[in-house]
């Protein structure tokens, strides 16, 4: 199966790869900064902890 | 956002389920997408570049709907003063501040790659984009800079239909100030002619990155409800 | 005597006399200029290719100077309550405030960019459609400033935060408007840009009212 | 002319904080009512609420007036407010300021001139506003009160920079104000120079 993908840039290495990482990079920090605010709060709203 | 939902307890059962079950799509479709992505040939032209593609233009198309999704529900926000709406809105400004930033970044490199250049201001799409992100940033350094809440609301909400307005204005200026340099013409990524091989993963990518959206979209929305209901809290116990 | 013309005098007395008025900020505009030459080098026949390109983004620099007190003043002294609750719709208070601020500002402003120009080394034909553009665009300024400047009322950072909403907000103007000098100096159709321009900031002038007063509102409740 | 104004189950908040909760309140013409209470309680905002600057979050105002149509016309044709801040450019000349103010309220340069003889500022008028006492300075600003007469004065802590002397002269103009029809709504520590209802708010 991993036959039939295509991983090899070239020399297009250094653009491709770059490009693929900051959209790794940017997602995840959406996906945890989203995640740790709707935690956070909740916690705020629902548990002892006071919000500052 | 639809009327059933403008009732946060509401909200906040519907988004209990919807949220996760928005991220399990997003994560089975960008699954799909990155297989359809790594399997698709290189492009005559482009060559390896036009993996580039499958993750820049769904971050560009994004940007444009992050913020008609934000200027909508400034609009309710301001028109209804729903407070639904303005944590809606609150919370898309950040997610469509990182797609546009991730547009620009992939949409440079994509361009370093087929102009030959990191950057070019003949480009419209890519100049309204950055236009676009200034818009992006100037609304969170607007609501960040106003202490008081209440008030914060409804200055943001003009702010995001000012934005609204002016966007296709941006576009139309950029697209002519191009005509008047005469830049080379670009490679249209989005021309009708794009074989199913690449279009295939791009719009599986697209989907993708919609799902994904709206799955935080919710989650932030969510915090931004409880956010409201800890401060109101806090209010109460301080007398 | 009519209120309309009241306001409009106090506003055109308050920006002219408050703090030096349009002297300021043609002053800046000159600072500014000045330094053009010593960053790009002084090759005069490249300095002439970007004047009217200079001249143009200090405008649009020197317009943002004047702005924090368009709503700012009022706002802290009181001022903008009485004006709330007079007998004209705010909006129309808003669209003096603007008109005073470009009588004051960037009318003067538009006076000097030619002459920075032809110093900078553009030919002087050019200096009769940059004031026209320069007279159209700071129109569009003003209003588009006011609405920044509505905005950020009771911020905690005015002029950042002004210069930040505003400026992406001026690239239409600025491209309608050094567009059109450019297609002048290379014998293009310069009409075109040049009536876009005007119809930007006459579109700008109809809109923004209204956003500047929903915004002033906001601040006063 | 405004008749009358009335509060029915007023709640104003201030973000998540309730300032004024279901407040009933009526003023008939010829009456003056003083809102007392502890500072935060809610004074200033309750008249700014009538003056329509803030948006009640539940509860009604009804302005009674003679001629009609909305609240907002009544108010912007027929109501006056001053408030702690007199709105006075400091770097301007008190007569420039004090003729725009009483200009933009409808009133003449005439009544302008008239009104300060009145209140005894001809002689500063010349000034500039910065260099007016507190005293004159609040006088200046009460100008347009006189200047461009109004059914309804709202007034926030019209008497805080005043002397006893000057306190006195402004009870006369109320006491006429008030003879002539007028309603008065004040927020104030002390008591007003003149006949008046006191409606306490609770902080």
């Amino acid at each position: 199966m991993s036959a039939m993908f295509d991983f090899d840039a070239g020399r297009y290495g250094a653009y491709v790869w770059p490009a693929y990482a900051a959209t790794a990079i940017v997602i995840a920090f959406l996906v945890i900064d989203s995640l740790w605010r709707a935690r956070r709060w909740k916690r705020a709203a629902e548990g002892g902890e006071r919000a500052p | 956002m639809f009327p059933a939902l403008a009732n946060p307890a509401r909200f906040m059962a519907f988004s209990r389920w919807a949220a996760p079950l928005l991220g399990v799509i997003a994560i089975g479709l960008l699954a799909i997408g990155l297989a359809l992505d790594f399997r698709a040939p290189p492009d005559y032209q482009q060559g390896y570049a036009v993996h580039i593609m499958f993750i820049h233009v769904p971050a560009a198309w994004m940007s444009l709907v992050v913020y008609a999704c934000l200027g909508g529900a400034s609009f309710i926000s301001l028109v209804f003063r729903h407070p639904l709406a303005q944590a809606a809105a609150r919370a898309a400004a950040p997610l469509g501040a990182g797609v546009t930033l991730l547009a620009l970044v992939t949409g440079s490199l994509w361009g370093k790659t087929t102009w030959g250049a990191w950057w070019v201001w003949g480009d419209p799409r890519l100049t309204s984009v950055l236009v676009l992100f200034l818009f992006y940033l100037g609304y969170l350094a607007l609501d960040a800079s106003l202490d008081d809440e209440a008030r914060a609301a409804p200055a943001t909400s003009i702010l995001a239909l000012v934005g609204l307005v002016n966007l296709p204005i941006v576009h139309f200026s950029v697209t002519w100030w191009r005509s008047l340099h005469q830049a080379s013409s670009v490679f249209r990524a989005d021309g009708p002619s794009m074989p199913a091989i690449y279009l295939a993963p791009l719009l599986t990518m697209a989907l993708a990155y919609m799902a994904g959206f709206g799955a935080l979209w919710l989650v932030r929305i969510r915090a931004e409800v409880w956010r409201r209901r800890a401060q109101v809290r806090a209010v109460r116990a301080a007398g | 005597m009519n209120p309309f013309i009241a306001i409009l005098r106090r506003e055109l007395a308050v920006s002219w006399a408050g703090g030096g008025g349009p002297l300021v900020a043609i002053g800046f505009f000159i600072a500014l200029t000045s330094l053009a030459p010593l960053a790009l080098g002084g090759d005069p026949v490249r300095l002439a290719e970007a004047a009217p390109g200079i001249a143009w983004l200090v405008l649009a620099l020197a317009s943002l100077i004047s702005l924090e007190r368009m709503f700012e003043r009022d706002f802290e002294d009181g001022a903008l309550d009485l004006i709330a609750l007079g007998p004209a719709p705010l909006e129309l208070a808003a669209f003096v405030k603007a008109i005073a601020q470009w009588a004051t500002t960037q009318a003067p402003l538009a006076l000097v960019a030619p002459l920075l120009m032809v110093a900078l080394g553009a030919p002087w034909r050019l200096a009769p459609v940059a004031l026209a553009a320069a007279l159209a665009g700071g129109f569009g300024f003003a209003f588009l400033g006011g609405v920044g400047a509505a905005l950020s009322l009771g911020s905690r950072r005015g002029g950042v935060l002004i210069a930040l909403l505003v400026l992406p907000l001026f690239t239409p103007p600025v491209i309608f408007g050094a567009g059109a000098i450019e297609a002048f100096a290379a014998h293009l159709d310069w009409r075109t840009p040049l009536l876009l321009l005007a119809a930007y900031a006459l579109a700008a002038a109809a809109l923004c009212p209204f956003a500047m007063a929903a915004a002033a509102r906001n601040a006063l409740s | 002319m405004i008749r009358s104004v009335s509060l029915e189950g007023l709640t104003l908040m201030r973000g998540d904080r309730v300032l004024v909760d279901g407040f009933d309140l009526s003023v008939a013409a010829g009456e003056a009512v003083v809102l007392t209470g502890p500072n935060g309680a809610g004074k200033t905002s309750l008249l700014r609420a009538v003056a329509g600057l803030i948006r009640p979050v539940a509860g009604r105002i009804a302005i009674a007036s003679d001629a009609g149509g909305p609240i907002e016309d009544a108010i912007a044709s027929d109501a006056h407010l001053v408030g702690h801040q007199d709105g006075l450019k400091s770097a301007r000349l008190a007569w420039d300021e004090v003729l725009f103010q009483v200009l933009w309220s409808g009133g003449s340069a005439g009544s302008a001139k008239t009104a300060c003889e009145q209140l005894g500022l001809s002689g500063i008028l010349a000034l500039t506003v910065r260099k007016l006492s507190a005293g004159q300075r609040r006088r200046l600003a009460l100008v347009r009160l006189v200047a461009s007469p109004r059914s309804l004065w709202l007034l926030d802590e019209p008497l805080a920079p005043l002397d006893r002397a000057q306190r006195a002269g402004f009870g006369a103009l109320m006491q006429a104000h008030l003879a002539r029809g007028g309603l008065i709504l004040a927020a104030a520590h002390d008591p007003l120079p003149v006949e008046s209802r006191a409606v306490e708010l609770a902080a």
